[in-house]
Formats: structure tokens, C-alpha cells, sequence
């Protein structure tokens, strides 16, 4: 029989039964390889129910540092009676198959190119444990020790970890670790180890922490100085705000009042969501909500009310698997033309596309910044992938001197100085105009904000002039964002290759993995990686400076190509979309196919 | 199009204690049907304000979408505004409540606004207590969009275009009241003398205080069958006491009055006193609140007045026990938690 | 003094005050030329209120027939002092001035290049009438009279109109022709007439009516068989459903008990009421809504759900001047890209775009046609200018041959025809499956409807496998349609000219008219109008065939010419936008204009 | 996944007067928690339906999205189901209801599905009063969001996760009361002697018939501090009176009860028996129903069984006099006017 072979370099993947805890048995066993050194990802791949369905964790384990999800699973930890079968099924030829031998595996289950790995955990766990809770919860982490023998995960970080985990709980500990040497213990007595797959302590992390981007983004808004935060419960983005309240809480409660300088609402719906963080913004506090799909669909009207009377607004979307109600489980890039045109009329709105946790930290604080200074609502375009699983990423960091940019503003000096105040009045010839808050001054600066027709003057008009002039000077501030927004990262030689690629968001990952294979095949891609809308001038020089490129996207519809195209008024013909839209992140060897697949038909 | 008043100021006018004469409290011409209800509305916004000498500036003003969600524009020009998208302002007022607890917020909203697609968002409003008064213009119809019929207009009443409503109505102080609001009144267009100390009183009040004001739609519905006509609803009014609104200076001076009156003290020291109390109705108990209301609804009157006060809920800030400096003046000194921290917290993810 | 001359041929404009009963006398007038036999087409320029200011009723007289807008204003009847001045600008060198001169007309209202003809039409109507009221309305009715003289309207014309007009109310005849005559009089007495602008008989009209859109809308879903129409209020849509509870009181309600073969109701808000048509669809009878943008954007999530559910569903749009609340009394075609993508995720639905009221009502007949045919939303993009203006129109034709299209709906016998019902099941490999209606079959047939990720049996499922069979299913289905929407109208000869231009919608008015005019210029382009989306091969084909195109649109952001781009693959540098985004209906002018700068340019 | 039934079927199960089987009347196997209150709920749907006989596929059951609104996956598979959109299932349902007025329509929803998001829809289909039964399964949170605080949570209610509810609570049926809704009941999932009854009333009310039932949530609301654990509402359960529900043809036979019993004949002629009635509440009177559920909640209580029932309201076909045909079964020979009537019509536009 072939047998799977690799130091720090495979995938395994948990079965399990979603609520009962394996979640943090399998986290345990990814932060411990995080720990030895060596690059490690992990996704959850979890159904839209509470309790009781399959639930699979996989752990992608790379030497190289490849980040993205890779097909093909060398090792299966099959923990679910429910998706044996499939389970079974899904390990490749040589690999391995870890279960539960406490009754015995009915032979259909049995292939002989794979090798199987039978511990009894509940019939140790009968044996050492009587509550049934306790049962449940350490089986867990007994085949976690289990792996650790036969994949080599150093004891000391095991236990370095669970003391850590249950700080302030410590007689956790010596159960837990106990379970962890049940496991051990198994394999040392059962079975030859460690195995050719395995893991080898390594220092390739540097100072990479893992986090996952829901987190990331809240802490992003406590950075940036957000104090109202609006929301509603949705699968992917819960975790956006519930993060925010939490940082919220550990840092902003003054010690000694138990006073809050933050407020979170938990709204009645989206559309009353994104109404308080208008409100909130309108009077002069950075706010911001969190969604997904359904949300963004259902605050298109009031995403047209902020762009038509320029109020800024941050809008996180963590997109998952549409249309409609989708796969709330999975992921997508797939709101990307429902967020840029958001509204009916002449709108768009300007884009963020964080790559890693590190960028959801950085373009939520940038968000603030840029919808304040362009008085536009801005939306930070995340997925579940991002959102929702750990990530190994750049340290958060900041800088202490930044200073946050609220924009123009004019307080009441700012009044007295001037003649008369024109809330939509192009000063600066930048599409830009002040604004006040309510309450600045008693007798300047007031006007009336609306999304009806107005003139300089913030005057309701229905002249066509006034109307033309105030929706030009909006294009006008348009072009003024593409000088604000963050350049894209490109990756090119001085001379560059004839093709390139072009992708964004979680797609880095497995693009920058399918970039070294297809070197390796000998066909060189220059790269861009976007990470705004509107696309700025660099864009259309990569473009340009190409003659083919392939835009990597995970949505069926090419979304982003259809920007491109759009916005910078590029032949479709040169533009290649290369999808993926299943709902499982993006895999290199999906990439790699289509564009030999391609290269082969063009 | 809006009109700007001639800015033209008599030196003779009285003025308030802030120096301020009522000319300050003014907004810009009214577009409204001459004899619009809503325009009545306005001129008691402009005259409680001045009597109270609120400084118009320390406002803000925020509504929907309809004829009358457009008076923002018309009473208080020197303080911010804000006409938002239709049966939305309760959200974008919580929102700006929130930015700043120190604002005095004045919400105006229709009857179609606030009872078929603001429902929601009115609902929930209430719930949370946010320190603002709400007024809804009630005509029992869509104004701006020429005569619908709305969610509070009352079955069998009869538009001006002859279409009789079928479906009961909403009542939307009833069904404040029943979501638990800390302050519920109603009253009538063409009655200021009811209308300005409720609004004076609802501006004292620290909390949700919601006036269902009906007026009348002159345009669309008010016509004989309709009873949201003028003629019906002074046919049908029944008052629940006639009041005053003390203001906290008076409050201190004033004397009690002895016969059927009552004084209520609000939060700041001011105020209500109500002279010529209903039998059965006490102002403070929810529930008889509740039965005085039912009851003149079955008789087909029309209860106004101040219906339910309590004083002693908490307001959406209380709750959520937010500093008690507005959230958008704390500065990124308190707000971020800076470098050292973020290491900190770096560590916690390794 | 130069003097305006044309027969037949003239723009005059009247400004009133809105709610003083202008609108009967100046339609009056229009009608009157209409039963001349002369194409007059009128433009109602209208405030967002109800009373009080002002509003503007624009007349285009075209012997040659040109329907669209123009530029320069012959005759102004100005009857409202806050626009005077506005208005006496307004004119044409040459051109006439009709005002009431019981007070003075102030002298900076006085050009000396054009003419004032004075009548004291307050001063007759005090002497003649009491009632105030009167006064007010017969006011109207006089100048109407005058005009009549001064351009030579028969008085048959407009006594029988009136006949017309009161039938029922017979006593109110009278003194309307009075009110006629004493215009008549008053310009016998005090001018040398007719004036040499004015009107002569002619059969130029044929079998046309003269009709706006949004009734033609409302009598379509009448004549589709439509039975239950949910909905809100909003300008311009809001007669739409008035128009269909008109038609519907006078042909459904059964004589002997008074019941109604139709329901509609007025809903909470857009989101009820495009809810309460899928729930209406979703059981089996022709359900519609109407809206304008704001709704538009609030049935957004809605509209994902009847796509990924494929449930019909038709939706009139009736597009005003937006973003947000914008011009709610002006004409666009902006929400294009709204509706066209409508909600998260990959969705796209189809649209139909009608260009007059004989359109209004066979798209919307087809609409329906078709949104069962494929079990998806089909959105009719009509607009203010069309819907509430009344506009010369072929008469509407209905063969009593037509069949409903009521697509592949299975009922109790064809289910026990059949092995297993399969409510997704692609069937007939044209990616459109079977749906039943509930209720029909005691054991067969009965699904689960949802928006969220199904089989081809109507389960939920999260596989990815499945996923991606439905949407790419989607999308087969989505090139079936393409063969099923209305074709576009394509004007070319037998060798197609280098140039084309595309429009649709009411820029065929202008558009057909600046055809005219290029061709005098010697710049002969062809034409293809739009009628619906996606696109067909004939689109693409005319693409093809020229080098360059101008896409004429009423939006700022030239949305169609983005739909061509990303939908055709076509390069964008081969499409020019001309675009008017005022909010008033496009000119020839206009588009000549642009045209003619591009070009120079080019 | 929906988990599909083994479709074995035991031939000496017994049968209703249909000739179905309680199996008949089941759905697919429930994906919820185990324990989770919602199953309950729909093992009494499955039963109240078998025991009044009524054909599976003639029902239409409408829902929103949550865990709550997925059970209809789990009751009575031959019937066709709509898992709709987040807190809109009311105007789903007013639309299939428009279409074809002879299914027998069920509504399933949340707490966080109708009180929050759904709020307005479901106040409005309250004032359309649709012939449905509109079941709230209100677990006082987000089960499917894992866990939130809903609008129902009581204030100072706390969730498992140890997050005290700071806000006021909404009474979903004190609220359909004041709405006027034709039929209020409470119950609770853990009591099918009093749901199953209740749903068959329901069930045979021509109106809108909506039940309130606590459903605790296991995973995340079923702790000590919350008010709808079952502990809780087990001991705090108070009922308005013990009721039978007799179908038809045993009304036609059944004889009265002496003592403190009450006999209300629905509009089929079924009949709700009531023993063993609370002092002071009347179902037939709004008021009393009102103050006795006021009363039930200031003391604590929650109070179940049937509240209020009205069955003189007109339901909205009958309100908007719809043909009795159902309309999705109207041919084009009636429903379309011709060319005839066209060429009639276009002569007017001339
Ligand atoms: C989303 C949306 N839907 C519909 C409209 C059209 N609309 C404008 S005002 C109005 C109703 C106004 O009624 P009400 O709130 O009672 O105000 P009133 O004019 O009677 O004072 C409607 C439906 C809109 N502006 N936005
Ligand atoms: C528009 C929209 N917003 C948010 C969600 C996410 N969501 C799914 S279920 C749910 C709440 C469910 O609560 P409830 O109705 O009480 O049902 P339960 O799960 O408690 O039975 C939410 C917020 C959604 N599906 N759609
Ligand atoms: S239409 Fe009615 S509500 Fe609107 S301004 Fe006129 S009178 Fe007032
Ligand atoms: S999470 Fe709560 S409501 Fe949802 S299935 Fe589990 S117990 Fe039931
Ligand atoms: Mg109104
Ligand atoms: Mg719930």
C-alpha cells in the first residue's frame, strides 16, 4: 500500500458532531502546531443548525507556508457516525483514517489503500469518566493526545496551552492533560509511531500571530475610535460586533463610574442598524454595523440615503454563499456588485478587500477615516473564510501618532470664519464639502440634511442644474477617492510577463500558491492583489501593461471582472475569470487547472 | 423648494429668557396646503420651544418621509435636520441619540410613516426609551402621495375621493401604551392650548415621549365621514384633564391647587399640572391609562390630553449605562487603546 | 421683432400653481389638438407637494410627428406670479407671452423681443362668477378659450371634449363653454388673431390613442389575467395599481353578488407588498407590484428570494430621479443596475423595457408570460415621463386566441404520470424544472420552498456539489431566456452604416427624432432599440456589425451601456454614453449635441 | 440535510376519518436540539391535525428564518412549505392566502422573527385578519444566531452566557391584543394537553388565530435567571381556564356543563369548552382579556390558554368581498376582458 509522507506538510481533517465541543479540541490541536513553528490553517466547515449535524475541521499544515485549502485529505479524524461514509471516501490513497474502535467499523467502511487508525475513545472514556458530560467533552481532547503521539506535537506545548486555555479554571488542567496522556498512552501501546506524516518543530511563524478576521475587524473599530456600534445577528458577521463589545468592555469602561464611552445597540433589523450608524454619524460619533448578504440587500435604501447626502458609514460585510439565504455556512465573494451599486440610481460606494486578519485590523480603521474625510459610506468586504477561522497573519500594530482623520469638518470657529456655510458646496474643488455637526454654533452652520434634491445650500431644489451640479460634484469626489483608497499590491518585474492575475480577499492564499506552481510549469504570472474600490491609476496601468489576465474570484458571476471592465472601461476579452464558487475557499489546484485549462483553449 | 422667511427682526418683539423672540424659533415657509393641520403643529413646536427657551440650536430635528415629515423644515431653522427615508427616523434618531445624549431631540413623523412601514421601526423606538419627543402628524391618510388610506385611519371612515376604509385602526398611542412607553399623549391640531404644554411637558420628560397629534389632511381627508375631519374630531375630542406645564422656576413658587387637579413633578423639577381630572383615569397607572383609552375608543370618542406619565423609567443611555459625556466628544485619547496594549494583545494570539 | 412662425409646429408651456385645477383645462388643450389630427405629445412638470407651488404642463405640437421633448418655448401661458420670472426668460425670441393682466405685468418682467398678450382673466372671472372656486377653475377654461383663438383650435373639438368630459355632471357643460367663449371674446375684442403659430386640421394621428403608461400598465395585468396586486404608494408608480383596481372594479366584479375575481391590497411598506406577490405566485395566481427606486431597493432581498426559489414574479418599476429620494417628480432611467442585479449574491433577473403605453401594456401581459415561463422575476422598466405623461400611442390590440403562458406547472394528473417530482430538476435541459401549485395532489408534488441551498428535490442541502448544479442550472436557464425575451428593434439597411445607436425605453422619442437630424447633417447611423434583458444574439450581432455606438440613456452613470459591456463582452471603447441625467425627458438636442461633439473628439 | 423518514408504515397504525395515520402527518426528521421546546410544538401540530382530520396537502405552512421557522420541515410533509426570508413570512402568507382562500394556512415563527425584524408584518396581518393559524415558538431569543437576546426576553432575564436583558419586553399577545386580533392564546411547549387543544381551536378559527407558545431554547435560554426556561415557566404557569375542543359533529351532540365552565360555538359550529375558568377574564371580552394578561404579568405569571376570541371579525377575503372561487382558479374567460371591451376602451383614449 502507498503510504502519505510529509513533514509539515498535509491536511487533516476532523469529523465531528457539531455542539459537543470538539471546536476546541481541534483549535487546540492547530494552535499547537501554530506553536512548534510551523505554518498551519485551519476552516471549520460547520452547518446552519445549533446541535446534532456534521460539523468538519480541516487543518492544512505547510512547511512552505501555503495558507490556502488544498484538496485531498491525508489524514481524517472520523469522529461522526453520520458522515462515515463520505468521510471514508474523502481520504486520499496511503493516508489515514483515525476512528472511534469502541464498536467495530462495518466492513463496508473498510478500503484497503488507506490505513486505519482504531482507538476506542468512548470505551476509554466509559472507563475513566462517569459524567456523561465529561465523556463527551474528553474524548476530544484524548484524540487529540492521540495525534500528538503519532504526529509528533511536542507534550510541553500541549500542556503549555491547556494551562493558558484554563487560566482561572486551573483544575481543568490536570484532566485535561491527563486525557491528552490517555490518548498518548493509547498509541504507544497500540500502534507504531509517529507516523511518516508528522510534524517537526520549526521558526516560520516570526512574530505571525493567528486570529480570525471577525476579530480582527472589531478591534479595527475600537482602534479607530468607533463608539457606536449598530447590528444585527447574522451568520458570518455575529462576531464582528460581539469582538467590538468585548475590547469594548475590557477597554473602554471607565474604572471607576462603570460607565461606558461606547454604546452598542442590538437593532430590531438591518435597515435599523444601518439607520442609528447614519444617525451616529450624522451627529458626529464614528459608528458602524456589521452584516452579511441578506443584511446588505435589506440597507440598500439607506446605503443610497448616505451617499446622496454624504453621510459617512462603515459597513463590515462578511459575505457568505448566496442568493438569498444561500449556504449561511459557506463561503463567497459574492456581494461585490450588490455592495458597490448598492441602491437604486446613480450610486457606488467605496470598497475594502482585506486579505488577512491584519487587513481586517487596517482597512476598518481606514474605513472610519475614509468615510469621514469622503462622507460616503465605505463597506469592508470580508467572507466567512476570513471572518470566521483563524488565520495566520502580520502582527496588529499601531501607530500611536496617528492621528484620526474626521474629515472636514467646521466647528464653531470654523463658522465664524467664514461668510456663509454651504454644507454641499465644492470649497476645495475636490468633490468634497463640510460639513457641521448639530449643535456646533447658534446661529451658522445649521442646515437640513436629506436624500431629496438639494442645492449648495442643502435647500431642496428641484432645478435640474442644481441637480446636475450636485450629482457631477459626487463623480467628482469620486475621482478624489481613488487617490485616498488603498493601492492595490502588485508584483511585477521590471519587465513584465505577458500574463498577469488579478485577485483580492481570501483568494490570496491559494493565488499566490497557484502562482508557484504555474512557475513551476514554466508559465509566469505577474500579480496584483486589490484592495479598493475604486480602482486607482496603478490598476489600469497593470491592466494595461498585460495582455491577458486572469481575475481570480469566488462567485459564479465574475463580479469583480465586471467592475473592471466597467470602471476602467477595459476590453471583457482580456480579462479571464477564474471561479470558484461552491462555498469552500478557493484552492490553488482550482486556479492552476482553469488556467491551463485556458492557456490550452486561447 | 424651500423659502426662506425675510430675515427682517423687529427690535420691539418680546423675547425669551435667552433673548431670543419667537421670530428664532421659526423655520421656513411652509409648503403645506394652506390649512394643513401639520402647519398648526409647527407653530406649537415654535411656540414651546420659545417658551421654554430651549436654545434652537442645541436641537435637532429629525423625520421621515410625507407632508409631514417635511415641518422640520418649517419651525426651528437654526437647529440641525435631518429628513431621513420613509418610517426610518426612529433608527437614525436612536443613532444620533446615542452619538450625543446632550441634544434635545425632536422627532416628527406621519401616520403612515410611524403605523404601515415605520411599525417596526416605532415599535422599537418605544422599547428602548431614547430621550426624545415623537410626534406623530395623524391624519389618517398618506398626504403626499394623495390620499391613501393609512394604518390609523378608522374603519368606515370615508376618504374625500368616496373610498370607505375596511380594516380596523391602529391605534398608535394605545399601542404605546401597551409596549410599555413612559409617556403617551394625544391631541389635535387645532387645539394649542392642549398642544403646547404636552409638548413643553414632553420636553421635560427624559424618555420616550410619544404625542399622536391628529390633523387634519385638508386636502385629502376632511370630509364629512372622515374622523380625522376637523368637525368630527372637535365633535369627538374628550380630554383627559386640561393641563398646564410649569416650568422648574415656577415649580418651585407655585402653589397646589386644591379640587380635582393633580401635579406631576418630572425629572427636572418641572411640572404638569392637570386641572379637571377624568373620572377613572389616573395618568400614572398604566393600566387605567389603558382602560380610559379603550373606553372612549368604544364610544367612538377621542381621548386626548396627557394619557401616561412615569417618570421613573430608565432612558436608553441609563440603561446602557453610557458616559455621561456625549460619545462624540470623547477624544482618541480615551478611545484607543494605543500600541502597548495591541503587543499585548498580539501576544494573546500567539 | 422677430416672430415665431410655424404651423403645426410650436412648444408652449403653461405655469400654474399645483391644486388649482389647471391639470383638467391644460389636458383639455392637449386633447383637443390630439382630435385635430395633429401629434402633440405633453410633459407635466410637477412639484414633490401637493398645493401651492408651482408646476409647469408643457406642449409639443409636431406635424412631423416628434413625440420627444424640445428645447425653446414658443407660447408660455404663465398663470402663476412665483415663477414669472423664470417663466418670461424662458422664451423664445419671437415667441408669446400670455398673461393675466388684471394687475400689471412689473416691468422687469418686460422683454422687448418677445410678445405679451395680456388678458384680465381674474378681472372677467370676478365680474362673471361668485364662487370662488369657480373663479379659480374657470379661470383655466378661459385662457384654454383664448387659445383657442389665438391658435386656432375649433370650437367643435372643444365643445365636444367638454360634452365628453361631463358626461354625467351635464349641468357642468354650460358654463365650460361659456368659460370657452369668453376667451374667445376677450382675444376677438383686444388682438389681431390667429396667431402664425398656430394649428391646422390634419389626419396625421390614424388609429393612435393617446394614453400614459402607467394606466396601459394597469389595464395589461387586467388583460395577463392577473388577480392579486399588493403594493405602496409612491410617486410615480402609485397609479399603476390605481389604474388596475379601476379596470378590475369595472370587468371582475361579479354583477349578481358584488364579489371580486381580483384582490388587492395596500401594503404596509415595498417589502410586504413584493412578499405578498411571491406568497401570491408561489400559490398559483398572476401576481404584481409596483414600484419606483426607493421600493425598488427595499425588495431587494426579496427579489434574491424568487430568483433562487424561482418563484414569477413581476414588478413594474416605474423609475424617477434618484439616488435616494431624489427627484421624486422627475424622470430617469437609473436603477438599471438595481434592478438588473437586484440583492446579494449572484442573482440577475430579467427586464423589460418599454418605450410607449402600447408597450407599457404588452410587457406587462408578457411579463407575466414570461416570469411563469421561467419561474423568476421579470422587472418592466417604465418611467415617470412614460408612466404619468400622456403620450401618443398605438391603440392597444389583444388577440382573443392568446393563451396564458402558464409555464411547466405539473398538476394531480401529471404528477401520477410521473415517478418521482423533482421541484428543481432540470427535466428538459433548458434549465427551467416543474414547480406545483399547493394543494393539488394528496401525496405527490408537495415541496419545500426556500432560499436557502436546495436539490434537485427541494431538500436543503450544504454540499457543495449540489450547490453549484442549482446555480449553474441558473444560469442555463438564464440563456433560455435570452431566446424568450422580446427581441430588439433594429433599423439597418441591407449594409449596415459604420455608425449605431442604441436607446430604449422613452429615449426613443428624442432618439428617433435625432436620428433625423444627424441624417440632415449627412451622419447616418443605424438604430437598435432595446427591449429587454439579458440580451439576445441579436444584440450582440449589431454590436457587432457597427464600430461604434452611442448608447443613449437618462442616467449619469450610463448603467445600459455597463449591462451591454459585462453582459456581451464587448469592448467598452466601442461604446459612446450620451447621457441626460436632469431629470426632465431628453431632447434631440441633447443627444445630437453630444453626438456631434463626440465625433469631433473621436 | 433534511433527514428523510424511513417510510415504513405499520398497517395496524390507528387512522383518523380520513383514513391517515398520525405517520401521515409527520415531516422529516428534525435537525434542532435535542430537547429544544420547538419539537415539541410540532409533535402537537402533527397531532392536532391528525385528530381533526384534516387533508395534509390542502395545508400551506409559511415560515421566517430561525430554528423555529425551520420546523415546518418537520410536520406534515405532503404539505407544501415556503421557508421564506428573515421576519417576513406574514406577507408570504397574506399572498398565498389572497390566491387561493380554501388551503388551511399555518405560519410558523420566532420570537426574534416577529417581534424584531418581522414586527411590522406582523402587526399588519393582525390587521388584515387572514385565516391563519400564526404560531410564535418563543424561546425569548436567537437560538439559530446562537443565542441573542430577543424582544421577548423579560428584563433582567438572563441567557446562559450570563448576559442580563436589559430592556422591556414585548408581549406578543398582550400586543395582538390591543391590535385587535380575532383569536389570542398562550401556551406552552412542555403542556400538549393545553396546545393541542389550543391549535385545533385555531385551526378552526375563520380569522387570525395566533398562539404564543414558550418554547425554551436548550442550548442557549434554559438556565436559571431565564423566564422562558422550562423551570420557570413551569412554575409561573397560570391558566386562563382548562378547554376541549369538540369538533363538529361531536358539538351537534354534546351536552353543557354545569359550574364554571363556558361553551363558545365557533363559526363551523365546533365548540371550545372552557373549565375551570379564571376570575375575572372573559375570552370574549377584549377588555377583561387585556387586564387579566396585564395583571398575569405584573405579578410574574405568565398566563396561558385561550385569551381572547372573536369570531364576529370578518376575515380580509370577506372584508374586500373576494369571489368565494378560490382566484388562482379563475380562467382567462372570466379574469380577461377580450378585444372587445379593448377596442372599446381604446376608443375613450381617444
Ligand atoms: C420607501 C418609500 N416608499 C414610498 C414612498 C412614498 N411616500 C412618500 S410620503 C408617503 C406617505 C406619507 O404619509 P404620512 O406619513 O401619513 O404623511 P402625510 O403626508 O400624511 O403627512 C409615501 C408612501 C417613499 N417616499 N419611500
Ligand atoms: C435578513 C436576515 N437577518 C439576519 C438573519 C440571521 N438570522 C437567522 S435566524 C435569526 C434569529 C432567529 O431567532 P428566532 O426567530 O427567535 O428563532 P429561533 O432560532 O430562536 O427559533 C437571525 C437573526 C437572517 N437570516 N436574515
Ligand atoms: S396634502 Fe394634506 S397633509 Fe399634505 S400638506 Fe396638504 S393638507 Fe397637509
Ligand atoms: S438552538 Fe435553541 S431554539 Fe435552536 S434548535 Fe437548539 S434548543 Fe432549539
Ligand atoms: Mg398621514
Ligand atoms: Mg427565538
Amino acid at each position: 500500500m502507498q503510504h502519505s509522507s510529509a513533514i509539515n506538510d498535509f491536511v487533516i481533517r476532523f469529523a465531528n458532531v457539531n455542539g459537543t465541543g470538539s471546536a476546541s479540541a481541534n483549535g487546540l490541536f492547530a494552535r499547537a502546531i501554530f506553536r512548534m513553528g510551523i505554518p498551519v490553517t485551519a476552516k471549520n466547515i460547520f452547518p446552519s443548525n445549533i446541535q446534532g449535524l456534521p460539523t468538519w475541521y480541516e487543518v492544512r499544515v505547510s512547511e512552505k507556508g501555503y495558507l490556502g485549502r488544498r484538496e485531498g485529505i491525508d489524514f481524517m479524524v472520523c469522529m461522526n457516525p453520520q458522515s462515515l461514509a463520505k468521510d471514508v471516501a474523502s481520504v486520499k490513497p496511503g493516508g489515514y483514517f483515525l476512528y472511534d474502535s469502541t464498536k467495530n467499523l462495518h466492513k463496508e467502511f473498510i478500503r484497503d489503500d488507506i490505513h486505519y487508525i482504531g482507538i476506542p475513545l468512548m470505551g476509554i472514556c466509559l472507563k475513566e469518566y462517569t459524567d456523561p458530560r465529561q465523556r463527551q467533552l474528553f474524548k476530544n481532547i484524548i484524540y487529540v493526545g492521540a495525534l500528538s503521539a503519532l504526529l509528533e506535537i511536542e507534550f510541553e506545548v500541549l500542556t503549555t496551552l491547556l494551562e493558558e486555555l484554563f487560566q482561572g479554571k486551573e483544575k481543568l488542567i490536570a484532566p485535561n492533560v491527563k486525557a491528552i496522556q490517555l490518548g498518548i498512552q493509547y498509541i504507544h501501546d497500540h500502534y507504531e509511531y509517529p507516523l511518516d506524516i508528522r510534524l517537526e518543530r520549526r521558526d516560520l511563524i516570526g512574530k505571525r500571530i493567528m486570529v480570525d478576521g471577525n476579530t480582527a475587524c472589531g478591534l479595527g473599530a475600537i482602534y479607530a475610535g468607533a463608539t457606536v456600534a449598530a447590528w444585527y445577528p447574522i451568520t458570518p458577521s455575529t462576531s464582528v460586533v460581539e469582538a467590538f463589545g468585548d475590547y469594548a468592555d475590557q477597554f473602554r469602561t471607565d474604572p471607576e463610574t462603570g460607565r461606558k464611552n461606547f454604546a452598542i445597540v442590538q437593532a430590531e433589523d438591518e435597515l435599523a442598524a444601518i439607520g442609528m450608524v447614519i444617525g451616529a454619524n450624522w451627529n458626529g460619533a464614528r459608528s458602524f454595523t456589521a452584516t452579511s448578504g441578506p443584511g446588505l440587500s435589506l440597507m440598500s435604501e439607506f446605503l443610497g440615503l448616505a451617499y446622496f447626502s454624504e453621510i459617512p458609514t462603515v459597513l463590515i460585510d462578511v459575505q457568505r454563499a448566496g442568493p438569498s439565504t444561500g449556504m449561511p455556512t459557506r463561503t463567497q465573494q459574492a456581494d461585490i456588485i450588490a455592495a458597490a451599486y448598492a441602491s437604486h440610481g446613480d450610486t457606488r460606494h467605496v470598497l475594502l478587500f482585506p486579505s488577512t486578519p491584519k487587513e481586517c485590523f487596517d482597512d476598518t480603521a481606514t474605513a472610519f477615516d475614509l468615510a469621514e474625510r469622503l462622507q460616503t459610506p465605505v463597506i469592508v468586504m470580508t467572507d466567512l473564510d476570513l471572518g470566521m477561522n483563524d488565520h495566520l497573519t502580520d502582527p496588529f500594530e499601531w501607530n500611536d501618532d496617528r492621528v484620526y482623520d474626521r474629515g472636514k469638518v467646521l466647528d464653531a470657529a470654523g463658522l465664524d470664519k467664514i461668510q456663509k456655510f454651504g454644507r454641499y458646496l465644492d470649497v476645495d474643488g475636490d468633490g468634497i464639502p463640510f460639513r457641521t455637526y448639530p449643535g456646533t454654533h447658534p446661529h451658522k452652520g445649521a442646515y437640513f440634511t436629506r436624500g431629496s434634491s438639494h442645492d449648495e445650500y442643502a435647500a431642496y431644489t428641484e432645478d435640474a442644474g442644481a441637480y446636475v451640479r450636485n450629482v457631477d460634484r459626487l463623480l467628482k469626489k469620486w475621482e478624489t477617492a481613488k487617490s485616498l483608497v488603498p493601492a492595490p499590491e502588485i508584483h511585477q518585474g521590471a519587465l513584465p510577463n505577458e500574463c498577469g492575475m488579478v485577485f483580492f480577499g481570501t483568494s490570496i492564499y491559494a493565488a499566490e500558491e497557484a502562482i508557484d506552481l504555474l512557475a513551476g510549469q514554466d508559465l509566469k504570472l505577474d500579480r496584483m492583489r486589490l484592495r479598493s474600490f475604486p480602482f486607482n491609476q496603478d490598476v489600469a496601468d497593470f491592466v494595461a501593461s498585460h495582455e491577458l489576465i486572469f481575475v481570480i474570484e469566488q462567485n459564479r458571476d465574475a463580479q469583480m471582472r465586471s467592475l473592471l471592465i466597467n470602471e476602467l472601461g477595459i476590453d471583457p476579452q482580456k480579462l479571464i475569470a477564474v471561479l470558484n464558487y461552491d462555498g469552500m475557499p478557493i484552492t490553488a489546484d482550482t486556479i492552476v487547472k482553469q488556467i491551463i485549462q485556458k492557456f490550452a483553449t486561447v | 423648494m424651500t423659502y426662506v422667511r425675510p430675515t427682517f427682526r423687529n427690535p420691539h418683539l418680546p423675547t425669551n429668557e435667552l433673548g431670543y423672540t419667537q421670530k428664532d424659533y421659526e423655520g421656513a415657509l411652509s409648503t403645506l396646503c394652506a390649512g394643513c393641520g401639520h402647519d398648526s403643529i409647527s407653530g406649537a413646536i415654535v411656540q414651546a420651544c420659545y417658551e421654554l427657551a430651549i436654545e434652537p440650536h442645541r436641537v435637532a430635528k429629525l423625520s421621515g418621509i410625507g407632508c409631514s415629515s417635511k415641518t422640520p423644515a418649517y419651525f426651528l431653522s437654526n437647529s440641525h435636520g435631518f429628513n431621513s427615508v420613509h418610517g426610518r427616523m426612529p433608527s437614525v434618531a436612536t443613532g444620533a441619540y446615542l452619538a450625543n445624549r446632550d441634544l434635545v431631540y425632536f422627532g416628527v413623523s406621519g401616520d403612515g410613516d410611524s403605523a404601515s412601514i415605520g411599525m417596526g421601526q416605532f415599535v422599537h423606538a418605544i422599547r428602548r426609551n431614547l430621550n426624545i419627543v415623537y410626534v406623530v402628524m395623524n391624519n389618517g391618510c398618506y398626504g403626499l402621495t394623495k390620499g391613501q388610506d393609512s394604518a390609523t385611519a378608522d374603519a368606515g371612515s370615508k376618504s374625500k375621493a368616496g373610498h370607505v376604509n375596511l380594516f380596523q385602526a391602529i391605534d398608535l398611542a394605545g399601542l404605546a401604551l401597551e409596549l410599555g412607553a413612559s409617556f403617551v399623549a394625544r391631541s389635535f391640531s387645532g387645539d394649542k392650548t392642549q398642544l403646547i404644554p404636552l409638548l413643553k411637558a414632553a420636553l421635560a420628560h427624559p424618555g420616550f415621549a410619544f404625542i399622536d397629534v391628529i390633523s387634519p389632511c385638508v386636502t385629502f381627508n376632511n370630509n364629512v365621514g372622515s374622523t380625522k375631519s376637523y368637525d368630527y374630531v372637535r365633535e369627538h375630542m374628550e380630554a383627559t384633564a386640561t393641563m398646564d406645564f410649569v416650568p422648574i422656576k415656577e415649580a418651585i413658587t407655585t402653589q397646589y391647587d386644591a379640587g380635582s387637579s393633580k401635579d406631576i413633578t418630572l425629572h427636572d423639577d418641572s411640572m404638569i399640572r392637570l386641572h379637571k381630572l377624568a373620572t377613572d383615569w389616573d395618568p400614572q397607572d398604566r393600566q387605567s391609562a389603558m382602560n380610559a383609552i379603550h373606553h372612549a375608543r368604544a364610544k367612538g370618542e377621542i381621548l386626548t390630553g396627557l394619557i401616561y406619565i412615569d417618570e421613573g423609567l430608565q432612558d436608553l443611555h441609563e440603561v446602557i449605562q453610557t458616559a455621561k459625556q456625549p460619545l462624540n466628544a470623547i477624544g482618541k485619547e480615551v478611545l484607543c487603546p494605543g500600541s502597548k496594549a495591541l503587543e499585548t494583545l498580539n501576544e494573546g494570539f500567539r
